[in-house]
């Protein structure tokens, strides 16, 4: 009889706050093999689109994840507003911008929390997500909402945030930066963490870019790509550099999501910097027609929002390929030959939101 | 490279005031924008239906034959489009959040019969002794309000 | 002195008549079972005898006739090994058997033996050997009429020699017999050889490839050990002037490591090493698996590993601070902790049972170098526990072999629902193993206390970490027995009526043992020591432990009644095992990722990547082989 | 009269154990809260989740669990008792073994996936620890010339100063032993994991409560072990050795919050490692200062 | 003593969007700090008083809900975090979305918001902690009314 | 008001015979997959697979009529697999020859293949 253990991985497992299910078979710790499964949080939102009409559809865009739902409304409501040709005031470009990597910092603040959770420090995952409720408590004053913030319509964004708010949000930003930088020095220089981290689901350049990787998961392995640079909303008008790092392994994206931190606190003190005066929304009219794949660099990496429309206030289709649903497969070439307890490294390292992945 | 390198943090923290926000002992201010549940100036609506076709959960009933709006707290999400959609401007978004019961209780409020001298009757109502609610669980949402006749007396009373 | 006689032909004797009853019938089985009997009511006859009249009983001062029937019996050894050697090509046991037997027999021939003063001996280590031999050996026999039709049954594609079989493991017992009987060093060369080679025709039982290939590895090595027995006497002839092994062993005590006894100590102890399998060494009795299980079990615990062990206390006292001793003491530790490791790495129950004897041989060969009255008495009770729970182990093994047709450990998931008298009486043989209160803990325990007494850091270094690997991969094996799968079925049991006769009797022997061990202690193991290192030593075990190890083992027993207690008032209600949430409804299935039912199962973990044996082995056989290559050196370049 | 002081410390030992034990834990878990930033729960919250774990129902995955664990809690107790009695410190281990064997046993009878990891696991704990206490307790032998700890306590200087290192290494793998991160590997106590509850994940209700209890009067035992570095003839140095267990579990804590858990491989080299170099360092020179003899 | 003294939660993610799960999950750190109240995060059903779910309930996952709350040892509760688990949420109208959490599992407690935030969810623990004591009254009750026929 | 924009990506439109040739050729020029999509249309189901290569996006599309099947480029494209399972389970269009075929056990869903 064979040595090989087969056991199930999820869908409830307490280090994974989502449903996602491993058939694991493991020789002593060794995983030999893995076949994910998915589904578990599938609700079918995508077909909702005959059900609810094109402004509708914006709340469930964004409840497409509760983490980044900011950007995934932001995206929605850009590649409608993409397909009918309208072009948004610059001021809203801003605040999006600003929103977006407001979304960011939480999410990659809370992204560190899970992954001490993932490899047993408590007290790192607690000072990580303690430092995020000053994020979220940015949101919540800004839009009404920590997580849903409800403010994207198509055409524009349905609250303004005067710069008095935007000024002392980039107070707060100053004031948490040493915090923050004071708390991932753990993740960076600690070797116990390094132990856990160094060498750990090592993906290949070559690897990357062949399975699909975005996001942090690819830029880690060496590869710039940040949709970011093509300058959509107010990125074009800011100066930053998509952050790599050339080892690929758990350690590199881990350093990659924490210097993303700095860069989006960076990113906002320029677009407050910069704002223009002037509306958040111009009126939209007539129903869309036509069709439209918008790209959007979200915390997880490139998602891609599909729009296509007939000229009736219901979409023909709306199709949300998300950064996890690209990552998985890569994710997968790196559970194989790793250890039990690296597996939810590997399956935290690459951020995976299920919820948007299974849609 | 270090050990104990989260050591300075901890001691930071053990001899510092817990971040710990004293919930429930202490009441929790909210930002101004915080949405937490719909109010409806009863004075003012004149049932006219536009925000329940909008809401995008079916949160609100209106009955216009029984002068009732009601709003279901376990359906809202809290997304201001009725707010946004209401002609007569009556609806308002409140900071406090509807509040954890063991039923999916609805918020009914009721249209005043004459011009009303007083506040609108905004009362919150659960059905009384109520069965489990797995059982009337299927779409609750558009279940008309049990509670509006409950609510009704008190409202007829002032 | 009838008795003896009896002891060392009746076996023979029995072999012989077994050797003719080619057919399988009750009337065979009925010699073996009627033989057991007899050699068991024979060893326990000369026990009480002894015991009653406790005075050391040396027999045959005069055996020229004897001596001369011994020298050919060894001549016909030789032309035996010469036989098998020329018929498969092995030319390098040719070489061994010749360069052990000749000098031997040219010495006598040539007129230079010492006529030592007795041929026979009887005392209390005798007694201890001949209850081990006689009792858990004749078990295994009994055990082994069963287990051989089964055996045939389940492998048709060997052919059938059980005669043949029975009759070498009487042979086998008489050797052994013989062995611990003789006083003269001539004689006990004789009958060593001739378990070499009867290990080597059970070895090779099955005549398949791998079966002749070990064997002949078995039939090497002991026969490299039988070469140093064979330096050893012409060493004590030429130089010392005498033949019983009880004179070596007072000059050597004596003259505590003098050179001129060193000689002779080191090249026993290296043939005791040889014959109980230690490092480098322990190639042959991992090779011994493929053979019957009978065959395993006799060379595990009452057989064969034994006499090296035997050599080694006897000649304990003779070592204790000198050079051979160091050698055995470095070797057995040593062997201890690495076998153990190796231990971890194997599924194979048989496999792991090899390792854990050569472990614990290795423990007592320790025990047996530091040659102190504490280290004897471990040594001596090690021997006695590791007979009967390690013969236990093998034939229950055995016996699930042969009713679900593998040995694996993987395989014995569950047993405890599907096998359960099997599976209690393993676990009763596991607890014997290693776990408080049992024999071999007890022993283990004074074992540790005379290391540190002795101050060798070594060995205590290798027991602590020793202990904690032999943990290891008994619990495992334990947990796979006592795993509950709900749908499991109760497997038949078709363990034959004499193989559950022999089961129990051990079973109960592993337990009647710890309690008895008080009394076994004071009235066996004493009086050894007594004789060994003429000192009365205060009781090893603080006489205050022993009734608390007696009060431990009650709670075991009274454990159901507690546990009853403890959840008294409480309705236990049964529920599935956690799996995440997708488990089948039956423990053993789960929800796979294609949505389909998939057979969850769960192996113990063995470290192949870290304790493999293609990772560890090789480097652990040189180490051991560097100290005693170094340590012979030593002491031949001491006389030299 | 010896007899009964005897039986009144067994006594003391199985009431107030659970006490100092849960008081302990209380305070771990409130001590950790305050590290992380956090109010915590009460001081007393073990105590409420012990009763609370009793008055649960009782769920089994098979009848095999009961009596097993009802093994590991009378053997776990009966170890402390005979420690607190002053008997043999060997014996005392070998208790210990047993009981920790039931308990593995039973989360081997679970037979369920996280349970068998768990076990796997404990196991390999065990085997970190196992060599450090009892080398350990070889220095206290050779340290005090008695394995009994009645005598061991009557010695004129405290045997921290002859086992440095053994004092060291025996707080390396009490962090194993009371499982602690880094090394909380199979059950885990605090932040979640691969293992889910390891080799409690089968276990509910009272059956559960009982091993938290016996992992109270684990933790005071240990302790104990530590004290028994520290005292010596003088009735002061009780009081030492009470400070010196209160900054040991400290320190244990503060260790538990600083590091993430590693992985089995780095705990089995480490604990052997250090084993090795302070246990058998110290182990040597003794043996060559012959510091009794 | 009291269970309500020591509820340790089950958390678990039926089909939510992740924004109810994770403002559970931020109602254990400091902020919210739910441990004072002597909860512990289990994430092990048989340890668990109150099961947190969040999310409706699917075809797939609904199984698995039931399972989890099946391995949980009496007395429990269950409450339900925002609207996807109170009723389906904006998700109740998807083909794959079977509705709330009371769809397959009796909920006790049901705690509104999209997401609920972590104020919502701590007035809903401390509901359902007083269930939890009166649920063991209940069961005690019921022991004793059958205890003497039970016992064998 | 703005004119609205009629199609604003480019799509080249393929025979479905071609798809693994195409994704062929895209691979030896250095594209990955970038998404693969299926609309319900009138008469079956129109693909959209895209693929990347550095910031530029290159669409494909072409047609599966109903009971038809396709075949899976994930020889070519390896992540091809997750989508090729999701659209044979949600849309029900066969796919032969995938290198992980879940058999529509990628999503249970109550009903199947939903967009069917
Ligand atoms: S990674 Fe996914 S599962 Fe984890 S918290 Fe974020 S959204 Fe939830
Ligand atoms: S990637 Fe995950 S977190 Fe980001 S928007 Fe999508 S669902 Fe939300
Ligand atoms: S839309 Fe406004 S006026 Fe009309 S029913 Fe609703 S609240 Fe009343
Ligand atoms: S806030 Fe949104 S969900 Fe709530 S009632 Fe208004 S429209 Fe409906
Ligand atoms: S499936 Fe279950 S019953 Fe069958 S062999 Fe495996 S564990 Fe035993
Ligand atoms: S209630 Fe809202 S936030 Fe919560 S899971 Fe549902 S959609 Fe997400
Ligand atoms: S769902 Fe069934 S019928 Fe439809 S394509 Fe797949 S296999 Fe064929
Ligand atoms: S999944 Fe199965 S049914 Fe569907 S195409 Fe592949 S083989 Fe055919």
């Amino acid at each position: 009889m064979s040595t090989r253990s087969v056991v199930p991985f999820g869908p409830h497992h307490p280090v994974l706050p989502e449903p996602i299910h491993i058939d694991l078979v493991l020789e002593d710790e060794k995983v030999v093999e893995a076949v994910p499964s998915i589904g578990f949080v599938h609700r079918g939102l995508e077909k909702l689109v005959e059900k609810k009409d094109f402004n509708e559809m914006v709340f469930v865009a964004e409840r497409t994840c509760g983490i980044c739902s900011y950007m995934h409304g932001m995206s929605y409501c850009a590649a409608v507003e993409h397909v009918m040709g309208v072009e948004i005031p610059e001021r809203a470009k801003y605040l999006r911008t600003v929103w977006c990597e407001l979304s960011r910092l939480h999410s990659h603040l809370l992204w560190l929390g899970l992954l001490a959770d993932g490899f047993g420090f408590e007290s790192l995952f607690m000072q990580a997500w303690r430092l995020r409720e000053k994020i979220l408590d940015m949101s919540e004053a800004s839009t009404g909402g920590r997580l849903i913030s409800s403010v994207n319509k198509i055409g524009g964004q349905r609250k303004d945030v005067d710069n008095a708010m935007l000024h002392s949000f980039v107070e707060t930003l100053n004031q948490l930066e040493p915090e923050i930088r004071t708390m991932v020095r753990t993740f960076l220089e600690d070797s116990a963490v390094r132990s856990r981290l160094d060498g750990v689901g090592v993906l290949s350049k070559e690897k990357a870019h062949d399975l699909g990787a975005v996001g942090p998961f690819l830029r880690a392995s060496g590869i710039p790509f940040d949709i970011r640079t093509t300058g959509y909303l107010a990125y074009g008008d800011i100066d930053f550099e998509p952050v790599t790092s050339s080892e690929g392994d758990s350690y590199a994206r881990t350093a990659v999501r924490i210097n993303e931190i700095f860069q989006s606190i960076d990113i906002i003190r320029q677009v407050v910097a910069k704002i223009p005066d002037g509306d958040v929304a111009v009126p939209v009219k007539g129903f869309p027609k036509g069709e439209y794949m918008m790209r959007v660099e979200q915390p997880r990496g490139e998602a891609l929002y599909y729009v296509k429309a007939n000229g009736t206030k219901f979409l023909e289709r709306m199709r949300i390929r998300t950064p996890t649903f690209a990552n998985i497969p890569p994710m997968l070439e790196m559970l194989k030959g790793c250890q039990l307890a690296d597996v939810p490294m590997m399956v935290l390292t690459i951020d995976p939101c299920i919820s948007c992945t299974e849609r | 490279m270090s050990l104990f390198s989260f050591a300075k943090t901890e001691f930071k923290n053990l001899f510092s005031k817990p971040a710990t926000r004293p919930y429930p002992q202490q009441p929790r201010e909210y930002p101004e924008r915080t949405r937490g549940h719909i109010e409806n100036d009863m004075d003012v609506c004149i049932l006219c239906g536009l925000c329940s076709k909008k809401c995008p959960t079916g949160a609100i009933t209106v009955d216009r034959a029984g002068k009732t709006w009601s709003i279901s707290g376990f359906s809202c999400i809290q997304c201001g489009y009725c707010v946004e959609s209401c002609p007569k401007k009556c609806l308002s978004m409140k900071q406090s959040y509807t509040q954890p019961d063991a039923q999916k209780g609805t918020n009914t409020f009721v249209k005043p019969e004459q011009p009303a001298p007083a506040k609108p009757a905004a009362e919150a109502a659960k059905p009384a002794p109520a069965p489990k609610p797995a059982a009337d669980a299927e779409k609750p949402a558009a279940v008309p309000a049990v509670p509006a006749e409950a609510a009704e007396p008190a409202a007829k009373q002032d | 002195m009838g008795i003896i006689a009896f002891l060392i032909f009746f076996p023979f004797l029995a072999a012989v008549v077994l050797s003719l009853m080619k057919k399988q019938s009750k009337a065979r089985d009925g010699v073996v079972i009627a033989s057991c009997v007899l050699i068991i009511a024979a060893a326990v006859t000369l026990a009480v005898t002894f015991l009653s009249s406790g005075r050391t009983q040396e027999y045959l001062v005069e055996a020229p006739l004897w001596n001369n029937l011994i020298l050919a019996g060894e001549i016909f050894l030789m032309l035996l090994v010469f036989y098998y050697g020329f018929r498969y090509r092995k030319y390098y046991v040719v070489l061994l058997s010749a360069a052990g037997t000749i000098p031997i027999v040219w010495e006598e021939l040539a007129g230079y033996g010492v006529e030592g003063k007795n041929h026979i001996t009887v005392d209390y280590l005798t007694v201890i050997m001949c209850l081990i031999v006689g009792v858990v050996g004749s078990l295994i026999c009994l055990y082994a009429i069963g287990y051989m039709k089964d055996y045939h049954r389940h492998h048709t594609e060997y052919r059938n020699r059980t005669p043949f079989f029975l009759s070498i493991l009487f042979v086998f017992l008489g050797a052994m017999f013989g062995l611990v009987l003789s006083a003269n060093l001539s004689w006990m060369f004789f009958f060593w050889e001739i378990t070499s080679i009867c290990s080597f025709l059970l070895i090779g039982y099955s005549q398949t490839d791998i079966a002749i290939r070990n064997s002949f590895r078995a039939l090497w090595m002991n026969l490299l050990g039988g070469f140093g027995f064979a330096m050893a006497i012409l060493y004590c002839t030429f130089v010392l002037k005498i033949a019983n092994i009880q004179d070596l062993v007072n000059i050597g005590s004596q003259n505590g490591g003098a050179t001129f006894v060193v000689v002779p100590v080191a090249f026993l102890a290296f043939a005791a090493l040889t014959k109980s399998a230690q490092m480098p060494f322990s190639g042959w009795l991992l090779g011994a698996m493929v053979a019957p299980t009978p065959t395993s079990a006799l060379l595990h615990s009452a057989t064969m590993v034994k006499a090296g062990v035997y050599l080694l206390i006897r000649l304990s006292p003779a070592m204790q601070g000198t050079v051979p001793g160091l050698m055995v003491v470095l070797v057995g530790g040593f062997t201890f902790f690495a076998a153990s490791v190796l231990a971890i790495s194997q599924s194979d129950g048989k496999k792991v049972l090899a390792y854990s004897t050569i472990s614990n041989l290795g423990l007592i060969a320790a025990c047996a170098g530091v040659g102190t009255y504490e280290s004897a008495w471990a040594a001596i009770l090690l021997m006695i526990f590791h007979a009967v729970a390690k013969s236990l182990m093998f034939l229950s093994t055995g016996a699930v072999e042969n009713c679900t047709g593998s040995r694996d450990i993987e395989d014995m998931h569950g047993l405890i629902v599907r096998l359960p008298k099997l599976a209690f009486v393993m676990i009763i043989g596991i607890f014997g193993m290693y776990l408080a209160p049992f024999g071999m803990l007890i022993a283990k325990w004074a074992a540790l206390k005379s290391f540190v007494d002795s101050g060798n850091i070594l060995l205590m270094l290798f027991l602590a970490f020793g202990s904690g690997t032999t943990m290891f991969y008994w619990t495992k094996w334990l947990g796979k027995l006592i795993a509950v799968p709900h749908s499991s079925r109760p497997h038949p049991d078709t363990i034959h009526r004499d193989e559950r006769v022999t089961l129990a009797t051990l079973a109960s022997l592993v337990v009647i043992l710890c309690i008895l061990f008080p009394v076994i202690s004071a009235n066996l193991v004493r009086p050894v020591l007594v004789a060994m290192f003429h000192t009365t030593s205060l009781s090893v075990i603080t006489r205050g432990d022993v009734p608390i190890m007696l009060l431990m083992m009650c709670m075991i027993v009274i454990l159901p009644v507690a546990a009853r207690l403890l959840t008294l008032g409480k309705k236990n209600k049964p529920v599935l095992a956690y799996m995440a949430g997708v488990n089948k409804g039956d423990d053993c299935t789960f929800v796979d990722s294609f949505g389909e039912s998939k057979q969850m199962y769960l192996a113990n973990w063995y470290f192949t990547d870290l304790f493999g044996e293609e990772k560890i082995l090789k480097p652990c056989l040189a180490i051991a082989a560097a100290v005693i290559v170094v340590l012979m050196v030593v002491v031949i370049g001491g006389v030299l | 009269m010896e007899v009964w002081i005897t039986v009144l410390k067994v006594v003391l030992f199985i009431v107030l154990a659970p006490f100092v034990g849960g008081l302990l834990s209380g305070l771990d878990r409130k001590i950790t809260a305050r590290f992380q930033g956090r109010q915590g729960p009460p001081l007393l919250q073990p105590f409420y989740d012990l009763a609370k774990l009793f008055n649960k129902q009782s769920l089994i995955v098979n009848k095999f669990q009961v009596f097993l664990i009802g093994g590991y809690v009378m053997f776990t107790v009966f170890t402390g008792c005979l420690f607190f009695a002053g008997g043999d410190l060997l014996l005392a281990f070998f208790a210990l073994t047993l009981g920790e064997t039931f308990f593995l046993m039973a989360a081997f009878s679970a037979n369920s996936p996280f349970s068998a990891m768990g076990v796997q696991r404990e196991m390999v704990q065990t085997m970190c620890t196992e060599p450090m206490i009892l080398i350990a307790t070889i220095g206290f032998y050779r340290a005090t010339g008695s394995f009994m700890v009645s005598d061991i306590v009557k010695v004129g200087t405290s045997p921290i100063v002859y086992l440095p290192g053994m004092f060291i290494g025996f707080l390396f793998i009490l962090t194993i032993k009371l499982r602690k991160s880094p090394f909380d590997l199979s059950t885990s106590h605090h932040a979640h994991q691969e293992m889910v509850k390891g080799t409690t994940t089968d276990l509910t209700g009272n059956i559960f409560a009982l091993i938290e209890l016996s992992e109270w009067y684990e933790q005071v035992l240990l302790l104990a072990y530590i004290a028994l570095f520290i005292i010596n003839r003088n009735p002061w140095s009780i009081l030492a050795a009470v400070v010196v267990c209160l900054l040991c579990y400290f320190l244990e804590i503060l260790v538990d919050n600083v590091f993430p858990r590693v992985k089995w491989d780095k705990m089995f080299r480490s604990a052997w490692i250090v084993t090795l170099i302070f246990g058998g360092v110290n182990l040597l020179a003794i043996l060559f200062l012959n510091v009794i003899h | 003593m009291k269970m309500s003294k020591s509820p340790w939660l089950l958390h678990y993610d039926g089909s939510s969007c992740n924004g109810c799960d994770i403002e559970v999950l931020a109602a254990t750190t400091p902020v919210y700090d739910v441990e004072r109240f002597g909860v512990v995060n289990t994430g092990n059903p048989k340890h668990a008083d109150i099961f947190l779910i969040t999310g409706g309930v699917n075809d797939q996952n609904k199984e698995v809900v039931k399972q989890l709350y099946d391995q949980m040892p009496d007395p429990k509760v269950v409450v339900a975090i925002g609207i996807c688990a109170c009723d389906g949420g904006i998700f109740k109208e998807c083909y794959n979305i079977l509705g709330g959490a009371d769809k397959v599992i009796p909920v006790d407690i049901y705690v509104p918001g999209c997401a609920a935030r972590p104020e919502a969810i701590i007035d809903g623990v401390v509901k359902a902690v007083a269930l939890l004591d009166q649920k063991r009254e209940q069961m005690k009750a019921a022991e004793s009314a059958e205890g003497g026929a039970e016992h064998d | 008001m703005t004119e609205q924009n009629p199609v604003n990506i480019e799509v080249r439109e393929i025979e479905k015979a071609n798809v693994l040739a195409e994704a062929s050729r895209l691979h030896n020029e250095g594209y990955r997959l970038a998404q693969m999509c299926s609309t319900k249309v009138e008469d079956g189901y129109e693909m959209l697979y895209t693929f990347g290569k550095g910031y530029d996006l290159l669409h494909l599309r072409f047609t599966v009529v109903p009971g038809d099947k396709m075949d899976s480029i994930s020889h070519v494209f390896p992540a091809a697999f997750f989508y090729e399972n999701e659209i044979h389970d949600l849309f029900g269009v066969p796919v032969e020859f995938m290198t992980i075929d879940y058999h529509g056990g990628l999503y249970r869903t109550a009903e199947p293949t939903p967009f069917h």
